[in-house]
Parts: structure tokens; C-alpha cells; sequence
């Protein structure tokens, strides 16, 4: 596949690129940070994903979706990320959507049509260590009745005050740390037992701390088989990671874009200060970096669509690259503003914010660079 | 026994009576640091009775001159007061721009009427001084400002704003650049005023940072009326005694770290404890290796603050080296911090939370982006080294 | 079976027929490639032969045209070619800037006699070109140039001197930035003229650099007189030639390896057999974080390149990146050869020795410092990102 | 101990400043770069070396030597590296009498006077590994008469082609990489058995290859006790590394002055290229990282004066930065003499090609931020 956007990927990006430019633009994160927005993304701007088709982009015909794929999936969350879009886009788009693929027909039919419609939320509560490590889960699933009982605690739980079921990694066997034993559950919130608890953080976007108690799920909650949940959750991180590449991609090239235009336009000693050579190189530099983590991301992306075996090996790459980037564009950013990009009046504080969370979740540059060195056998 | 030794079993003795306990505790925030100040909020008696003695006896400026309030102290002496105030992990009495930056420019320019009304209230924390430099759209071009004071004969007529006066909100009296040559070029025409923020016509509007704190104004003059005698230094002299205190408060800067004092854990040990080791050393290792490289560069750093201040106590030191530590430092100080969000991982992205300290590491960590920009940004420093050490050739 | 499937199947017969068995082991080093001219030193028979058999079918140049000495096949045909040779792991027949640099502006800028003239005799390896571009002292501001050619009627009276020029010693002809007019500003007085390394007053002086090899020349210019006919383009304009070949050049380096061609091994790969695992990791953690950081930009700056590729072909491009390339390929380039003498420890250091081999990592090393002055510095290129792509004001 | 040097040092610096400069300058490396020199650096510079009391810098009074310390041992080695000057300073004056010192009261009484009248000279045949690992000694002593039998191969000998005595570490028990059961010991390069063949390196100095088959040393050849001698090579090698990174700050202060003043009187785009921002800002940030390595290097040198615990760990720290600023210094150096740097007629050249054996020599930066962290306990 060349690695280029299709005709068609095209035209989903000039359109996702209207919608979240008009229907949800960096002030309508600054309205929701300010109004302390207890889901911390706006209904009506998810309904109308839904009538995009943005909402089942990974949600196959069959289930009513638009099927569009991972790079469409990535273009969307590079949109959100150029206007800081706050949605349940990740967590229930990707997320949700990836890890469903992998359940019953019963539960396919359930919920991916939801999905589609916008009509369900998802949310992933798997990580247990506050720096990502994907199989260290303690929180247990032991034999009760006709299902299990849950108990434990997630710390970082992306919409998690915002879902209508979480899909909960837990223990059913092994020691922390072990790849095998880990089974995933489909868990109503509401159940006797759940206590969700949400947090607020820097970037200002819903995320839970999700604490189970003795809480009762029926054998037929349990998404793929029972021990087998690592697998399923490889997969459902990667195309997380994947997106959330994309979103620091579009977040990146926003904080470059705004600090170019600044360099343009003010002035200092008489001078624009865009015409400072130092400045320049730096600029320069940052542009090549943008473009480096755009085609880590695309690969990545295309790699999912492909189904290869690679998929992951490029996933870690462009999640690497891409975080990398963010933190540079948005620190860049911000030292090329001066003393008014350290304003909370002004934007771009919040894209360095939004990247760091970005950058935290489902591995950093450092976790995804381990992961590249073992692919590669080093 | 040596007068030194004498001194320090005085002083000894006169610390263990006199601080109170909870001064010798350690300072868990922002709200435990004493500003003093006409209308200081003591957080507790201790607090005040803290300042008042320390204050009485000129200790909490304990080299300046004992006639404008100081302890007249030798710098050995003081530096005994030190050692005895960490022994006791006494904190700090008073916190002040008077102190750090205003006393020093006014011990070398200030006439003696202005040295008697001022240093002595700077000594005992009576007044909370606040610094006028930057202005709105000036930035790093400090000399490019613009705020006029007009002679009107027996006084000046201000008019104009300041932009980043670090707590004017609360400050009693600003130490401010103005223009009172506006025909002069861009840095002969300044001078430097010293006047009440209680003066009919100043006002202060906070601004707030992406850290979510407000540490700084914005700040207006609408027809101010300063006395003439009122001006530090000579009318039209005021760059000379800007660059001073600039430099003062670089070295500030770069030294300090932004958490608020105290003995800093190392970056490692915090790595250490929360993301524990593997086979003896960090089971992440490619943040190891980050670690790693700052820690190399933070001790070489130290023990490059602590030679800079040997060379010039001996008289070997090469000067300007401020423009370094500045920018050095508030590079490493950055760096520690986006480590410091590395380690701690989703929990370092706490904004608030239920617990204490929720929410002080991404704060501290964005607080630290602006170091860099304050007190002269990075690139103003390399444009000084390149310029003053390096004696580059102008563009 | 399509003509694309019929086409594969002949050039496979042929190339199955007509390279020979020494034209398909790798090369071992910079010796082993061929650069065609007068005074060819082929190093076998196979060589010879493999040579004169491409260069009669025009497979030197396969897309140029055919009535010019090249091949005349479309690009997928071209296509097929490269990847038949591949297969066979064939070797390129000749290394020519005449191919990479000369021809690609003469096709565009020529007349048809110069065209004719020389495009076969660079197809066919008979004539070597050298490029005479910088000059002593101008370094990066190519536009400064001095050498001069005083139009005498009939032909230039060339002047001057060239610097850089990659292996004048041994080219036979030149394509050399003159200056025409005096008169005119810097980048207008600036002509294109080919001439003969023969012609009477032209002497080379070999450069040696600090990798031992001298691979460039300083060229001297006394006198020499050029044929009118030999100018390319129009007088005046070879400016506009200069930054046309400049991007060829500047997309060769920059994608390019300074080891000499094939395929080569990861840093990664090096580093596991040299230094070997430990747990499943490289032993040595720090350098394995370097490795990875390296191999993450590697990667990434490869698929940038496809992308890019891919891009001008569909013509989505946003074009201009080729000094992001050259920027970029460049550094990281110098960065794997660091990274390779890290791994190689003090072997890495040999100089000399008995050993095929013994040395090569070295100067590779020190010959990779020069990509990122060579066809345009880094900086040159950060300039020309910042002005053409970004659109930043000058200074 | 003020970080500053005394005035004694002062004294010191000014005089091996002048000495180096005006007997061992860079043209006289190029001297014997050009001659393929056999032993790489000048026999009458090392007698005037002897004059002056430099070979004897770490040699006690008692025994002829100046005694003067590591701090001006490594002053003497700093000005070393500012002119380039060859001679077997580290080898015989640092590593040789390093070890001596920790030899029997005989074997101090017979060589350390003739390393103080430079009248003998030494080589550390220890490494074995390309990237340096103390530990790692495979040749072996095994006992043969009233001593040992050795054999083994060491890749890396610094003047090993110019010694009058090689110390060898060899191994009299454990296996490779055990730090116990490393043994030093004084061997003749004219026994039998020896094979001493000299190296061509990167930067010319004198280096050998030593391969011993079946050499009969006595028992009295032993330096230290046997199987201690691990911990006499580390305080060997740490006096030298500190005293590399003396010498690796000296050539970072000259590439970096040649620049500074390259940059000063280069024309470009007819301005002079100092006067562009992007080169004023890099080097004045390599302005700072020479500082930096500087007090690095200082505190090393001082903490071995002192014997302190810390020793070891400065002593990486200054090795460490000095080593990166090195490789920043000179690439930086080559990278904006533009062409010219690149050619052998300049000499910044030479200090890229000595910067990086320095850097190779006894553990490179990531060698010795590993041995920090692992002093740290990380």
C-alpha cells in the first residue's frame, strides 16, 4: 500500500476537519475545562460525530457501521487533536469498538450497532500501574455462581464517568505480571460493587478511578475466552495507540502552526522575531520532526488496516515518534510564545497539556521504545 | 574559643529560644512562605513572632549594615547564622523582593535618605516591594518600555502598565522602570522610581497562568503622582541599575529550584521508589538512561554553581557567567520536571484531588516551562554569551 | 500475459545471459565501483563487459531516451528492471554524475546538439563529468563565485579557481558555474559552461581530507578557452541550472549512504552481534536506549521518504522537502556512524592493518561528518526550510 | 576543598601551558602522524617532560617524584589535550605509577625513581573487551615454577609498543567477568613469549596489541596480592579516566576557541558567520557544556586528592560529560568550519579523531552513566 492517503481517506479528512473546526474548536475545551464538565466532553458534539459516521468508523456494515478503517479512525482522532476535540471517540470508537470485534455474535449484536449510533459508551479499565505495563493486572476475577466476582482497582479509566459499560481487564489466573490469566469482562457501572470516582486532571479530559467490590458478572459478560484476555488487549491497546498518535500528530501541528504564525507577527528589538536565525532553525528542525511523526503515524495505521504482522512493531513507533513530537512542538511552543503562552488566557498551554496526558497513556516514548528494542530482538 | 565560635554559641543559643516549633518544620507549599508586608496574613503566631525577632535583630538581612536595619554581620558570621538555622531546619523567616533584589540596588545607588526610609521596613518585612520592568508586547526587549513619568516639577507623573509584576496584587511599593526622556535613545531615557502602590491612580490585575496559580499582574498607571525624590540613582540612569538587579535575579533563577525550597529528592530516588529496580538497577531502562544523562548533568551543574562562586570569592573568576547559570539551569529544572511526569506516570496528570499534594507535580511541572522565559529568556542568555563571553560579532 | 510480464521475462533472460558472476557478488569497497571515462581502470574483465553490454542497451539510464543513448523504458518498466537486477543481485554497471547530476539538466536545459553530443557518450561510461561548483573561500554562499569567463568573441577565457570538485583528477570534462557578467547582481551574472579537463590551463590538485582518501580536488582555471557552443542554457541564467541540480544533488546525499551501496545492516543488528544479550536485552542498557531513539528516527525517516515519494507521484506533495531530506538523512547518517564506533569500542579506532577491512568503520566515520556540509550545509538547509517552506521572515 | 585551584595549581597550569605549547604543539602531532612514527610521540619532549617534574607528578617525594597530586596531574594532561601533545603521560606518570604505588617496598624502590626521571616506561595491558569491561580478563595465570605461566591477548594497549614494563592483569582464578581472581602482574616486553605488535589508530598515538604465549613471570612480578588485583585496576583506571577527561577537556577548549574564533573571521552571504544566531546560540550552549565538564573534571581530580568514597563516582561523572562534550566540541568544530574542517591540511581534524579515542578509552559515556547509576543505586 503506498504510504499516502487514498482518494476517499481524503475527503473523510477534509470533512472531519470541518466538523471539529466548527463544531468543536479549542474554546468549547476551554468552556468544558471551565464549567468543570463532569464527563468533560459535550453530547451534542458526539451526536453529530455519530451522524458523520465518525462514531463507527471501526464498527463493521454489517453492525451498522461505516468500516472505514484505522487510517480513517486516525484521520478523525488527527482532526480532534488539531482543535483539541474532546469526545469518547477513543474509548468507545476505538477502544470499545476493537475489543467488541472480538466477542460473541450475541455481544457484537448488542452493542457495535450502539456504537455505531452513538447511543453507548464504552470504557477500557484495564491499567493498573500508573505507568503503563499492560499485563500487570492484580485486580481478580474469582468463580461465583454462574460468573465471576470482580474486585480491584483502576486508576485511569478514559470516560469512565462517562460509560454505559466498562470493559474491565481482570485476573481469572496467574501472578501479577503474567501475560496469561488475564480475562476480560463486560461490567455495568451501575452493578452493586462499582464505585467510579472521577478524577480531574491536567488536560481537563473525563478519566475515572474505577474500584470493583465483590462485583457479580454472569459468564456470558466475559469478552473472548476466559485467560485469554492479553491477546484481545494487545490488540485494543494498538489501535489505541495508533489513534492517539494520530490525535498528538494533529495536536503538534496546531502548537507548530500557532508558533510559526506568532514568529511572524511579533515583535522584539525591532524585529519580527521569526526573522531570529536561532528561532528559525529551531522551527525548522520541528517541521521536519511534525513530518517524521506523520509518516511513523500513517505507517502504523495502515500496518492495523493490513492486518501484519508488523502492526505492532510500527504502533510503537509512531506512538514513540508522535510523542516525542508533541512534547517538543508544544514545548517548543510555549518557549517561543514567552511569557504569553504561559498565560491561561492563552491556547497553547492547553495542547502541552493535552500532549503530556497523551504521551502517558498506553505508553510513553521510553515503554514504546523497550517495546521496538524487544521486537527487534535487542 | 575563637570570637566565631563564641558567635555561634550565642547564636545557638539564641535560635533554640526564640524560633518557634512550628517554624522548624518544613514548608509543605506555597502558603507556608512568609511575605510580610503591610497587610500580611500570618498563617500562624509562630509565623509572626518568627519574623518580628528575626527582624529585630536585622537576621533576616544579616550582612547589611546594622544602621539601615541589618545584622552587620561578617559573611563568616552570617554564614555560621546558616549553618545554625539549617541545624534547627529553622525556616526562613521572610521572603522579599526587598531583600533579594530592591536592598542590594539600593545599598550601591540609593542616596542615604532613601537607604534610611526603606531598608530598615525591607529588614523587618513592613513592606512588600513588587518589581515594574517588563510591559505588555515588550517581552525580552525590556528596553523597548514605554511607561512615562513626566517631570512635573516636584514630581513625576506616571502613566502607563507593567505586565508580570510578580505579585503586585499584594505588594505595598513597586521599584519601577519608567521613561522619563522620551527623546533619548531607547536606553538612556529610563530611570528608576520607587513608589507607594497605594498611590491614587495604580491599579493591579492579576493574570492567570496554565498552572492554574496567579503569581503575576498586570499592572496600571493612570496619572500617578511619584515625588521627585522618589527617584533611585540619577534621572535618566535607570538601565544601569536595571542590568544590576537583572542580573541578581538571573542568578536566582538559575540556582533555584521552583518546588519552594528545601533539600530536593534526587531524581533517581524517586525513580527508585515508585517504579522500583530490576536485577539492582531501574526495571525501566530506557528512562534510565534519561535519568541518567540529567543526573550527569545536574551535579556537573552543582559543582559548576559551586566553582563560579569559589572563582569569584578568589578573584579568579572570568564574570558574566550569570548569562550560564541562568540558562543552564532553568533548563535542568525543566527537564527534571517533565522526568518527574515521566515517573509518576498517569498519576502525575492529578489537576485536584482529595489527597494533599494532588495536583503539585503537574503544577510545579508547568510552573517550570516559564523559568526559562522569566528573568531573560534562554535565548536571551545565549544571545549574552554569544555577545559578552564569547564576543561574537553582531548580526 | 501482459507487456509488463512479457518485458520482465526478457530483461530477466537477458540479465541472466549478460552479467557477469563477479558483477553479482557485492561490493567490498569504493574500488569496486565502476565510474566509466577515458582512462577507465577497469578491475576485471567482468566489469569491463558488464559495462559495455548496459551501456549498449541504454539500461545505464534506462528512462532516458532512447534516440539520446538511454533505454527509453517507462518508469514501470524501469521498475522491473531495478528489481530483475536486484534479484540477481547485480550490480550497478556505473556510478556517473553524469547520470545523477549533468544529464537530468541537460535534458532539461540543453540544445539539441549538446544533448546528442553528450548523453550518449555519459551512457555509455565514456566520458566522466566532475561539477565545478564552490569556489576557495565562498563555502555556502555558492552565489558569490568568482571564477570568471570573459566572453572573447568566439569563446570564454575561463579564470579562476574551483574547490570540491569530486574527483576533477580523474573526470574528463566539467560542468562549471562561471561568471559572465560582473556587472550584474550576484546571481544573475552566473553562467553553465561545459568544457573538456583537457583543454590547455586546467590543472587539478587533489584534496586530502581528514579521512585519509581524497576524494575532491581543488581545480585551477588559467586561461582557458571554451568554445561559445559549450555554454548550456542561456548566458546569464546559470543560476537557475545551479538550483535545479543542487535539489538532485541534495536528495542523493541525503538518501543516500556514504558506505558505498546494498543493503545495509541494522545498528541494532551490529551492536547484538558485537556486544551481545543479556536477558533478552543488549547488555549494554545506555547505548540500547541510544540504539532505540537512533532506530525510531531511522524508521521514521524512511517511511518520510516513501511518503514523500509517494506523495510527488500522486501529486498530493507539498513539495519543497527535499532540504528537510537532506537535513534529516544527513544527521541521522552521522549519528549511525557514531553509534557504530560506540559499539565497536576501541576496534573501532584502527587506523590501519593487516586486515581486509581493518580501518573502513574509521574513515566511514569521519567521511559521514562531511554530509552535512557537502551540496549545502545543514544550516543552508534549515534556511531554506524556514524561508521557502515555513515562509519566515529574513533577518 | 574550595572547587578552584590553588595558587600552586595555577603556577602549574601556567607552566605546562607554556611547556606544551611551545615543545609539543599540534604541528608536532602531525610531525609524527606524517612519519608513522613507530612509538607515536617524541623521546626528547618526555626527557624535558622529566625536567620539569611532570613524570613524576604522582610519584612520592620519597621515591624522586614532584608528588603533587591528581589535580595537577591533570592540569598537566589538560594542557596535554589542549595542544594534542603525545607522550606517555597517562600510561607511565598516571596508570603506571598509580599502580606501582600499590606494589611491595621493592618494586616501588625500583621503578617509581625511574618513572620520576622519565627514564622507564610502562604500559597497562588489562582491557580485552573493544568496549571496556574491567572485569572482563580471560587471559590466565596458572603456576609454573616459583611464578606463573600466562597466556592470553590484550587488544588495547596505550604505548604498549614503547614499554619497558607491561602490567599485566591476568586471571589466577574465577571465571571471565568475576572481579575476584584478577591478579597484576610486571612483565618484561623482551620475555619470551611476548608479542608486542603496534596499532595503527584513528589518532595516531601509540597503541599495541600484546599477546602472551606461555610467558614465565615470577613469583616476585606479582603486583598486589594475587587475586586482588581488581581492586588496584579500578583505582588504576579511575586515576586515568579522571586524568582523560583533563585531557578531554583541554581539547574541547581548543576546538572550541578554533571555532569561536573561525566564526569571528569567516565571511558568508558577506557577513561574518559568527553573526548568525543559530551558530552564536550553539556556541554559546557549548560554551556552557565546556564549563560544565570542567568543574566535572576539577571535582574528580580533587575527590582522588582527597581519597574520598565518592572518588569512584566523580571520577565517572567527569568522564562521563567530559567525553560527550568532547564528541559536541569537535563536531560541532568540523560541522561549522564548514569544508575546510573536513580537510587534513587544518588540524580540527585531529581533535575529532583524539576526542573519540579518549572517549573509547576506559569506558565511554554510557559506560560510566551506568556506573553512576548503579553507585546510585539505580
Amino acid at each position: 500500500m503506498p504510504l499516502i492517503l487514498t482518494d476517499d481517506q481524503l475527503m473523510i479528512r477534509d470533512s472531519a476537519d470541518g466538523f471539529f473546526n466548527s463544531e468543536a474548536p479549542v474554546a468549547q475545551h476551554r468552556a468544558l475545562r471551565d464549567a468543570a464538565d463532569p464527563v468533560g466532553f459535550n453530547r451534542d458534539v458526539w451526536a453529530k460525530m455519530a451522524e458523520m459516521g465518525f462514531t463507527g468508523v471501526l464498527v463493521p456494515e454489517a453492525h451498522g457501521g461505516a468500516d472505514m478503517g484505522h487510517v480513517a479512525a486516525g484521520i478523525i482522532m488527527e482532526a480532534m487533536g488539531k482543535n483539541l476535540s474532546a469526545a469518547p471517540m477513543l474509548s468507545t470508537a476505538v477502544l470499545g469498538a476493537t475489543a467488541l470485534k472480538h466477542g460473541t455474535p450475541e455481544q457484537q449484536a448488542k452493542y457495535l450497532p450502539l456504537i455505531a449510533q452513538g447511543a453507548h459508551l464504552l470504557a477500557l479499565a484495564a491499567d493498573e500501574a500508573a505507568r503503563h505495563k499492560p499485563a500487570h493486572i492484580a485486580t481478580t476475577a474469582t468463580p461465583s455462581g454462574n460468573g465471576f466476582k470482580l474486585n480491584g482497582s483502576k486508576g485511569f479509566v478514559l470516560d469512565g464517568a462517562a460509560a454505559d459499560t466498562l470493559i474491565v481487564a481482570a485476573r481469572t489466573s496467574g501472578d501479577t505480571n503474567d501475560s496469561a490469566g488475564i480475562t476480560l469482562f463486560l461490567v455495568n457501572p451501575k452493578a452493586d460493587g462499582v464505585k467510579i470516582d472521577r478524577r480531574s486532571m491536567v488536560d481537563s479530559r473525563g478519566t475515572a478511578r474505577v474500584t470493583l467490590n465483590d462485583v457479580q458478572v454472569d459468564g456470558a459478560d466475559v469478552l473472548g475466552s476466559v485467560g485469554e484476555g492479553h491477546a484481545i488487549l494487545e490488540k485494543v491497546l494498538d489501535a489505541g495507540r495508533a489513534c492517539l498518535a494520530a490525535e498528538m500528530l494533529g495536536l503538534s501541528g496546531t502548537a507548530f502552526t500557532m508558533t510559526v504564525d506568532y514568529l511572524k507577527q511579533r515583535e522584539q528589538f525591532g524585529q519580527k522575531i521569526g526573522s531570529f536565525q536561532a528561532l528559525q532553525h529551531r522551527a525548522a528542525h520541528l517541521f521536519c520532526e511534525v513530518e517524521l511523526a506523520r509518516s511513523a503515524t500513517l505507517k502504523a495505521l495502515q500496518a492495523l488496516d493490513e492486518g501484519s504482522d508488523r502492526a505492532p512493531m510500527y504502533v510503537s513507533l509512531a506512538k514513540a515518534k508522535a510523542g516525542e513530537v508533541a512534547i517538543l512542538a508544544t514545548n517548543e511552543g510555549v518557549q517561543m510564545h514567552g511569557g504569553i503562552g504561559m498565560t491561561d488566557e492563552y491556547d497553547i498551554g492547553f495542547f502541552m497539556k493535552r500532549a503530556r496526558a497523551a504521551q502517558e497513556t498506553f505508553g510513553d516514548a521510553a515503554f514504546h521504545s523497550d517495546r521496538i528494542a524487544r521486537t527487534l530482538g535487542y | 574559643m575563637s570570637d566565631l565560635d563564641a558567635f555561634r554559641a550565642e547564636t545557638r543559643a539564641w535560635l533554640e529560644a526564640n524560633c518557634p516549633a512550628d517554624m522548624r518544620e518544613p514548608i509543605r507549599g506555597d502558603d507556608d512562605v512568609c511575605w510580610g508586608g503591610r497587610n500580611c496574613q500570618f498563617k500562624s503566631e509562630g509565623q509572626r513572632l518568627w519574623l518580628e525577632r528575626m527582624g529585630a535583630k536585622g537576621w533576616t538581612v544579616p550582612e547589611w549594615p546594622a544602621e539601615y536595619g541589618g545584622g552587620g554581620l561578617s559573611r563568616a558570621e552570617a554564614r555560621v547564622l546558616a549553618e545554625e538555622m539549617k541545624r534547627i531546619k529553622a525556616r526562613s523567616p521572610l521572603s522579599s523582593f526587598g531583600i533579594w533584589m530592591l536592598g542590594p540596588a539600593l545599598l550601591k545607588y540609593g542616596n542615604e535618605a532613601q537607604k534610611k526610609e526603606h531598608l530598615p521596613r525591607i529588614a523587618r518585612g513592613e513592606i512588600r516591594w513588587c518589581q515594574g520592568y517588563s510591559e505588555p508586547g515588550a517581552g525580552s526587549d525590556l528596553a523597548s518600555l514605554r511607561t512615562s513619568a513626566e517631570d512635573m516639577g516636584d514630581h513625576y507623573l506616571v502613566n502607563g502598565s507593567k505586565v508580570w509584576t510578580s505579585y503586585a496584587d499584594k505588594a505595598d511599593w513597586i521599584f519601577c522602570l519608567v521613561r522619563t526622556d522620551p527623546a533619548a535613545p531607547k536606553h538612556l531615557g529610563i530611570s528608576f522610581l520607587l513608589f507607594d502602590m497605594a498611590s491614587p491612580g495604580v491599579s493591579t490585575s492579576p493574570i492567570k497562568l496554565i498552572s492554574g496559580s496567579s503569581p503575576f499582574c498586570q499592572t496600571f498607571f493612570d496619572n500617578v503622582k511619584v515625588p521627585k525624590e522618589n527617584l533611585m540613582g540619577t534621572a535618566g540612569k535607570g538601565w544601569e541599575i536595571a542590568k544590576y538587579l537583572l542580573t541578581h535575579e538571573r542568578d536566582m533563577i538559575g540556582g533555584s529550584d521552583s518546588t519552594g525550597g528545601g533539600q530536593r529528592d534526587s531524581v533517581s530516588n524517586i525513580a527508585k521508589r515508585l517504579i522500583g529496580l530490576d536485577a539492582a538497577i531501574l526495571a525501566d531502562t530506557a528512562l534510565r538512561t534519561d535519568i541518567a544523562r540529567h543526573e550527569i548533568n545536574a551535579l556537573a551543574f552543582s559543582l559548576t554553581m559551586e566553582r563560579v562562586m569559589a572563582e569569584t570569592k578568589s578573584g579568579q573568576g572570568t564574570g558574566a557567567l550569570s548569562s550560564m547559570l541562568k540558562y543552564y539551569g532553568t533548563e535542568l529544572n525543566k527537564e527534571r520536571m517533565q522526568l518527574l511526569m515521566s515517573i509518576r506516570g498517569s498519576d502525575g496528570l492529578t489537576w485536584e484531588g482529595e489527597e494533599k499534594g494532588d495536583g503539585d507535580l503537574a503544577r510545579s511541572w508547568l510552573r517550570s516551562r516559564a523559568n526559562s522565559i522569566e528573568g531573560g529568556t534562554s535565548e536571551v542568555q545565549l544571545n549574552i554569551i554569544a555577545k559578552r563571553v564569547l564576543d561574537l560579532p553582531g548580526a
